[in-house]
């Protein structure tokens, strides 16, 4: 168990970076979703690739964030299909999501207030712990050895983040920005294959975005995961991300690498705002 | 996971498993009455002794059904009156009002006592004190509102909901105490009198059998609308009605356009305290009053559930609803268990209807964002 | 310097408390009753307390006490709460009271187990533990003049006299309004015994604690199942609520009878005109027209020194509690009788129980002639089963109502040793009687 | 001064997971310990363990079992006396029915029946949230209460419709019934609080808890950390009612010596335990603890130390100004300190940590 987890601490990973045409490992196809009378998504397809950093960009109401919840299963859309690495599915409950391998961040940080740094990413590993209640009453022996070993992982990902001095802090009274690295780190500490991040970078100013740009690209680089975020900062975007997805109105307008995207001229009317 | 993709549009298929449930208890039903009719269940068949015998029942003696609905609708009307006043704190300052049901004691109390303390003063007794009572009590309502705003919610602004409502239970011990040391813990027998309330009864031979219907019931549900119709009014057309709904969709935004909460709390407060007063009168008339009246609003809380916490129009018709629906229940369906089923059928009502609707019955799904 | 301050006050408080011992002056008995003055059941607990302490106060002042000695009376509030009433009964030790006077069933409860082994008689008027009339089984408990299967009982010959005799209540029902809990479910066994015997039905109609004032619906089964007379078994705020929806559903409120402790004046008062008629039992007259309340009047509450206004004085619970205070100086009596002591023991107070004797010459000597019927207390019978009889409201106050009549103790007695047998045998390990008996002959 | 921490590194995660990574706080449970077991037994009067001691720990093990749920898993229950009473019954039917058993396994797994009803009446707060829960839970409190006097079976046909207990011995000595000293009745429910409060630790600091705690502050963030909000939420119910319910036991086993249900499991006592989980501090096992001795001891306090120093306080006077106290306590507290005794507590300690300096 423990040489497991010393194996996937973060030190030690070494991964090539990965191909730019990799397989595919999400795959949305003709998804519709609405609230009542409200279409939040009509008709939208598009693929994440194994190793990409995906964006997924449009003005406000376009329909991101609840293309996010899709993919992790807290929304059940009316139409369409999803596969996930090789999976179809439709429905399914956002823990089932979160055991298949996908893990997020939120537009608005959805950290555990209560909680402390090291608790709020040790929820993280929710899954990855497998001792059984009674060996958590005793909380000695293997119950506190795989929360050792746990802890080490998290403190490997603490490092990592550079989060060491907050570490015993209610993460309710972190400012800002601080609360946002640790909500990636929480994201990290489930090991997914696919990362969701809803605007990473909402709020900061240019060193703390600049932090979170490293975080992004390193978090490929050492772990070999998939991402995809949503951001509204085009230059972040731009330099962050292989291919561009971008949606208005519900609808997909275009798809492409960031040079094809900047180019499209709906998009272009898109943002600029040109009546449709 | 399953494969299996979703259906284009609401489609058909939807449609029927949405209505299946429906289907198959009206089949089930419709299934019962045929055994029923067969005799191939009978009485002393649990069966039949919940799905028959209750309907047969009613069918059998008409006037006692609509006696029990109407006594239902009386008790009904009182609860919501309950569920009002912690509808009206509720709505404007976030607070879950548990005080309420002792403010309703409190209320009462102090209209039985001051009138009391003035007939023992040597004031002529009859209207004219009663109508002097009445509002001096008011007045002490509206010093109790000003008071709890003080001292009790201006420093608890911007709380957890759960510390605010403990608040209101710390509220409800020192109003307790204080009430019995002023007043007395002896029982006391509201005003119904002096204050001009019919005590008469009617009764109306229908059905083949007699309804009675006591003119203070009459009086009770007339008071009510009218106060009802009167909070309607005052919170559409004036400006600290508009203010109070501006307070209710949002604190800041209330803020933002230059509405002090303060003198919001203290009016919603004062609302809820004339509620309070009126619940208090019409329950003393019915029995009298005392500290034990206090438990009674408890039964507010199931119409809370029913009606939603923030809607009066949930209170009026949830309140309804566990008001006619307990005494039937209690009245048909009670002697399966022994009678005295009441104190817990009203919850059970409403976890059923939770369990159809969630959200409550006025209440509208709500779209979780994250 | 502050934090001294505090620590002092600290200390001397536990020191206080873990002593356990108030200073006790000598030459006066301490007699700490329990009384509920606040709570759900105040309206009850008010006169009870008040008839109680008024007859304490006069003794003291008239008489100079029990013999010369002074009686020290204290109340230790509950609220009707079992939490605090064993406060009250750790307090009632502490202090070196002579009695525990719970005043209420939960109470009674949790202190019938540690009576014998605290050496506390414990004295329950005509409630708790019915089986604890039993003295061989309960010989620290007592629970004169009468149990609630005596009530029940009387209720039943009342309603026999009044249908023209016991024979004329084959077909007839009867219904048992009563609060749902052990207290109001007591008469149960009883009724049912009695159903049995002459052919009558029984119908129950409980009313749980929080709907006490909430009775519609009940009362709608009353209209419609239709019996022929109502035993009440209510408390508190239930009572008036019930004589009420009485006259509310159209049942003749004549045809309901309460247990004694619905028969408050404030049970029936509220009701107002639609109250006439209305009964209860009791076992001791009401108002003030005997030599003894007036005593207490001229010596207490002329004086001021009541805390019952001077018109409730004479009232039913008023007198109830007057009542105690007279069936425990006449204990003290027995007791320093017995003992040749002035100041006595709580041990000694048993035995002074035990020998509880109030002929009818007796009341006539207490200046309360007709007040109550004779109690005879035993060793064996802890209770007496004595009589009751009927109050009638008539609008306004308690008239009395019928002679005194008795219980059907051929039918309650065998209950009785049945539940006491019961009791022992579940409470594993229960003693057998040791204690002596001053007048076994 | 002697309250600091300097010095002492942590040279494994072990350590640093310590429920006490301070040095004086070890100690200083030690020395609670101590004194719980050999000090007060042996300084305290009947009447302070009567009506102190032996109360404060079943509303303490009550506090613990509710504050799980309130505190750390952020459902509001109303319906803590109603669990209650299943444990009590539940003992009191194990025990007639198996003797031969030792009372001190019954009261334990008395614990169980009220986890399962528990868990029955916990599924509600699968679709519902805050205070519509907190109503759902009502309808356990009203239907258990009405159970316990209507079952007579629940009673054993008793005559006067309550438990009775009988005595019961732990290696020849009596533990229940009315021959039980007193002490070993308070030294049971401590053992029994102790080992329960051990558990209830291990419970909040480990998994368990983080999920628990997660489910409060976001639940949705937590359902896609993986957790399953049916199971946290469930699990909540059925260790909180598990607690209850032995609190249950213990109070009318080794407290109150025979019940009336009516009263003694009744919506007040549901109130006073939720008092003390909020005046305590909501998350904090400690907490539990403080909030107990103080909601028990005050009344007390108030009603008979007034007196006792001099100050005449008699009668229902001192049951009005009692309630009010109470009341305005509650209101204090909750302005100066939402978060609790626990959180005063905390800063105490922070203060001694830092003495003679104020910062």
């Amino acid at each position: 168990m423990s040489d497991a987890m010393t194996r996937m601490a973060p030190a030690d990973v070494t991964m090539a970076a990965p191909a730019r045409d990799g397989e595919v490992l999400l795959k949305v196809e003709d998804v519709s979703l609405s609230f009542g009378g409200v279409k939040a998504i009509q008709g939208v397809s598009f693929d994440i690739r194994k190793g990409e950093i995906r964006a997924i960009i449009g003005p406000n109401g376009a329909g991101k964030t609840s293309m996010l919840n899709v993919i992790n299963g807290f929304y059940h859309p009316q139409q369409g299909r999803i596969t996930f690495k090789g999976n179809v599915r439709s429905a399914m409950r956002p823990h089932e999501a979160a055991a298949g391998g996908i893990a997020r961040t939120f537009q608005n940080v959805a950290l555990f207030k209560g909680m402390s740094t090291i608790d709020n990413i040790m929820a993280g590993r929710s899954l990855k712990m497998k001792r059984g209640f009674g060996w958590q009453l005793w909380r000695g022996g293997p119950a506190l050895a795989e929360d050792v070993a746990h802890r080490r992982f998290v403190e490997g990902i603490i490092d990592f983040l550079e989060i060491q001095a907050i570490r015993k802090q209610p993460v309710g009274r972190l400012p800002y920005g601080l609360q946002k690295r640790v909500e990636l780190g929480r994201a990290l500490a489930m090991e997914p294959d696919l990362l969701l991040l809803d605007e990473p970078m909402a709020g900061m100013n240019v060193e703390e975005k600049e932090d979170m740009c490293r975080f992004i690209l390193d978090t490929r680089e050492q772990f070999g995961t998939t991402i995809a975020l949503i951001e509204h900062d085009m230059g972040v975007v731009m330099d962050l991300s292989d291919r561009v997805v971008v949606l208005d109105y519900g609808r997909k307008i275009a798809d492409g690498t960031p040079d094809e995207v900047k180019a499209d001229q709906s998009v272009i009317d898109a943002y600029l705002g040109v009546a449709h | 996971m399953s494969d299996a993709v979703i259906a284009k549009g609401d489609g058909d298929a939807a449609r029927w498993r949405k209505a299946l449930p429906a289907l198959a208890t009206l089949g089930a039903l419709a299934a019962i009455v045929a055994a029923a009719m067969t005799g191939v269940i009978a009485r002393g068949n649990l069966v039949y002794d919940v799905f028959i015998d209750p309907f047969i029942a009613i069918a059998s003696l008409p006037d006692l059904f609509v006696q029990t609905v109407w006594e239902g609708f009386v008790a009904g009307v009182l609860y919501a009156l309950i569920a009002l006043g912690f509808v009206l704190i509720y709505k404007a300052s976030g607070v879950f009002n548990f005080a309420q049901g002792i403010m309703v004691v409190f209320a009462a109390l102090t209209l039985v006592g001051l009138y009391e303390f003035m007939d023992n003063a040597g004031l002529p007794a009859g209207g004219f004190l009663a109508l002097l009572a009445l509002v001096l009590t008011l007045a002490v309502m509206f010093a109790l509102a000003v008071t709890v705003e003080r001292v009790v919610l201006r420093p608890l602004v911007n709380q957890p909901e759960i510390i605010l409502f403990m608040a209101t239970f710390g509220l409800t011990y020192v109003l307790i105490g204080f009430g019995e040391m002023v007043f007395g813990g002896n029982p006391k027998v509201m005003i119904t009198q002096a204050l001009g309330l019919p005590t008469g009864v009617s009764d109306f031979a229908i059905l083949g059998g007699r309804v009675s219907i006591q003119h203070l019931d009459v009086a009770a549900a007339i008071i009510a609308t009218t106060m009802i119709a009167c909070l309607a009014f005052f919170f559409q057309y004036t400006r600290i009605g508009r203010a109070l709904r501006a307070v209710a969709d949002s604190h800041k935004a209330a803020l933002s356009v230059g509405i002090t909460l303060n003198q919001i709390w203290i009016v919603v407060w004062f609302a809820a305290g004339i509620v309070a007063l009126v619940t208090g009168i019409m329950w003393g008339a019915r029995s009298d009053v005392s500290f034990a009246l206090d438990i009674i609003a408890l039964k507010a809380l199931p119409v809370l559930i029913l009606g939603g916490f923030t809607s009066i129009p949930g209170a009026i018709i949830g309140g309804l609803i566990i008001g006619i629906g307990e005494k039937l229940g209690e009245f048909y369906w009670g002697p399966l268990f022994g009678n005295g089923i009441e104190t817990w059928f009203a919850y059970i009502i409403a976890l059923i209807f939770l369990l159809f609707r969630p959200h409550g019955l006025f209440g509208e799904k709500i779209i979780e964002r994250i | 310097m502050k934090s001294t301050r505090v620590l002092t006050a600290a200390l001397t408080l536990a020191a206080a408390l873990s002593a356990g011992g108030w200073a006790q002056a000598q030459e006066q008995i301490t007699l700490v009753s329990n009384t509920y003055r606040t709570g759900a059941f105040a309206g009850s607990g008010i006169p009870i307390a008040d008839g109680m302490r008024d007859f304490i106060t006069m003794i003291n002042a008239r008489d100079g006490g029990v013999n010369g000695v002074k009686i020290a009376f204290e109340e230790c509030e509950t609220g009707y709460d079992t939490k605090k009433s064993i406060e009250c009964y750790e307090q009632a030790r502490a202090k070196g009271s002579v009695m525990y006077l719970p005043w209420s069933t939960g109470a009674t409860l949790a202190a019938i187990p540690r009576a014998h082994i605290d050496k506390m008689p414990v004295m329950s008027m005509a409630y708790g533990l019915s089986a604890s009339a039993n003295g061989e089984t309960f010989p620290w408990i007592f629970n004169p003049p009468l149990t609630y299967w005596d009530g029940a009982s009387i209720a039943v010959r009342y309603f026999a006299d009044r249908e023209g005799g016991f024979d004329k209540l084959k077909g007839k029902t009867i219904g048992l309004v009563h609060l749902d809990a052990p207290y109001g479910k007591e008469p149960i066994p009883v009724l049912d015994a009695l159903a049995k015997e002459y052919g009558f039905t029984l119908k129950l109609y409980p009313v749980a604690p929080t709907e006490m004032q909430n009775q519609s619906s009940l009362w709608l089964s009353i209209r419609r199942d239709r019996p022929d007379w109502i035993y009440l078994q209510g408390w508190g705020a239930m009572n008036p609520t019930a004589v009420r929806e009485a006259g509310r559903a159209g049942f003749p409120v004549d045809k309901v009878l309460g247990v004694w402790w619905s028969g408050g004046d404030d049970d029936a008062r509220p009701a107002g005109p639609a109250g006439k008629g209305y009964k209860s039992l009791s076992w001791h007259q009401v108002g003030t027209d005997f030599p003894l309340l007036q005593d207490v009047i001229k010596h207490v509450v002329d004086k001021g020194q009541s805390q019952s206004p001077k018109d409730k004085v004479g009232d039913s619970l008023y007198n109830r509690g007057l009542y105690q205070g007279v069936l425990f100086v006449e204990a003290v009596r027995n007791a320093q009788k017995l003992t040749g002591k002035k100041v006595i023991t709580a041990e000694d107070m048993r035995r002074g129980l035990e020998a509880l004797d109030i002929p009818a010459e007796r009341w006539k000597a207490l200046g309360l002639e007709g007040f109550g019927a004779p109690v005879k207390v035993t060793c064996a019978n802890h209770n007496g089963h004595n009589d009751a009889f009927v109050l009638d409201w008539d609008g306004t106050k308690w008239q009395k109502g019928s002679s005194w009549l008795k219980p059907l103790s051929e039918k309650v007695q065998p209950l009785i040793d049945q539940a006491a047998k019961d009791y022992a045998t579940q409470n594993s390990g229960w003693p057998k009687r040791s204690e002596a008996c001053d007048q076994r002959s | 001064m002697y309250y600091r921490e300097t010095g002492q590194y942590k040279t494994s995660y072990i350590g640093d997971m310590a429920v006490f990574p301070i040095r004086q706080d070890r100690i200083g449970i030690a020395l609670i310990l101590l004194a719980a077991y050999v000090g007060i037994p042996a300084l305290s009067s009947e009447f302070v363990l009567k009506t102190i001691m032996i109360p404060s720990l079943v509303f303490a093990l009550a506090a613990i079992g509710l504050n799980i749920l309130v505190g750390y898993t952020g459902l509001i229950s109303l319906g803590t006396a109603g669990f209650m009473g299943v444990g009590a019954y539940a003992c009191y039917k194990l025990t007639l029915a198996f003797p031969e058993i030792n009372i001190v396994v019954w009261i334990i797994a008395s614990g169980f029946f009220s986890a399962a009803i528990g868990v029955l009446f916990g599924l509600p707060s699968l679709r519902i949230k805050g205070f519509y829960l907190a109503v759902a839970t009502l309808a356990a409190q009203f239907f258990l209460q009405w159970s316990f006097v209507r079952v007579p079976w629940l009673f054993n046909y008793n005559t006067s419709g309550s438990i009775e207990v009988p005595t019961r011995t732990l290696m020849g000595v009596a533990i229940t019934g009315p021959t039980a000293s007193l002490e070993a009745k308070y030294l049971i429910c401590l053992t029994i609080v102790v080992l329960l409060t051990w558990l209830a630790s291990n419970l909040v600091h480990g998994r368990v808890g983080r999920a628990w705690m997660a489910v409060r502050d976001m639940d949705i963030a937590a359902e896609l950390m993986g957790i399953k909000l049916f199971e946290a939420k469930l699990l909540a119910f059925a260790v909180s009612s598990f607690y209850c319910g032995v609190a249950g036991a213990m109070a009318v086993f080794l407290w109150l010596g025979g019940a009336e249900a009516g009263t003694e499991f009744s919506i007040q006592r549901s109130f006073v335990i939720l008092f003390i989980v909020i005046i305590g501090g909501l998350g904090s096992l400690i907490g539990s603890f403080l909030g107990a001795a103080l909601l028990v001891a005050q009344p007390t306090i108030l009603k008979f130390g007034l007196p006792a120093i001099g100050i005449p306080l008699t009668g229902a006077n001192a049951e009005h100004i009692n309630s009010m106290i109470t009341g305005a306590l509650i209101i204090f507290f909750l302005i100066v300190e939402p978060l609790g005794l626990a959180r005063l507590w905390q800063i105490t300690k922070q203060k001694l940590r830092v003495w003679p300096f104020p910062y």
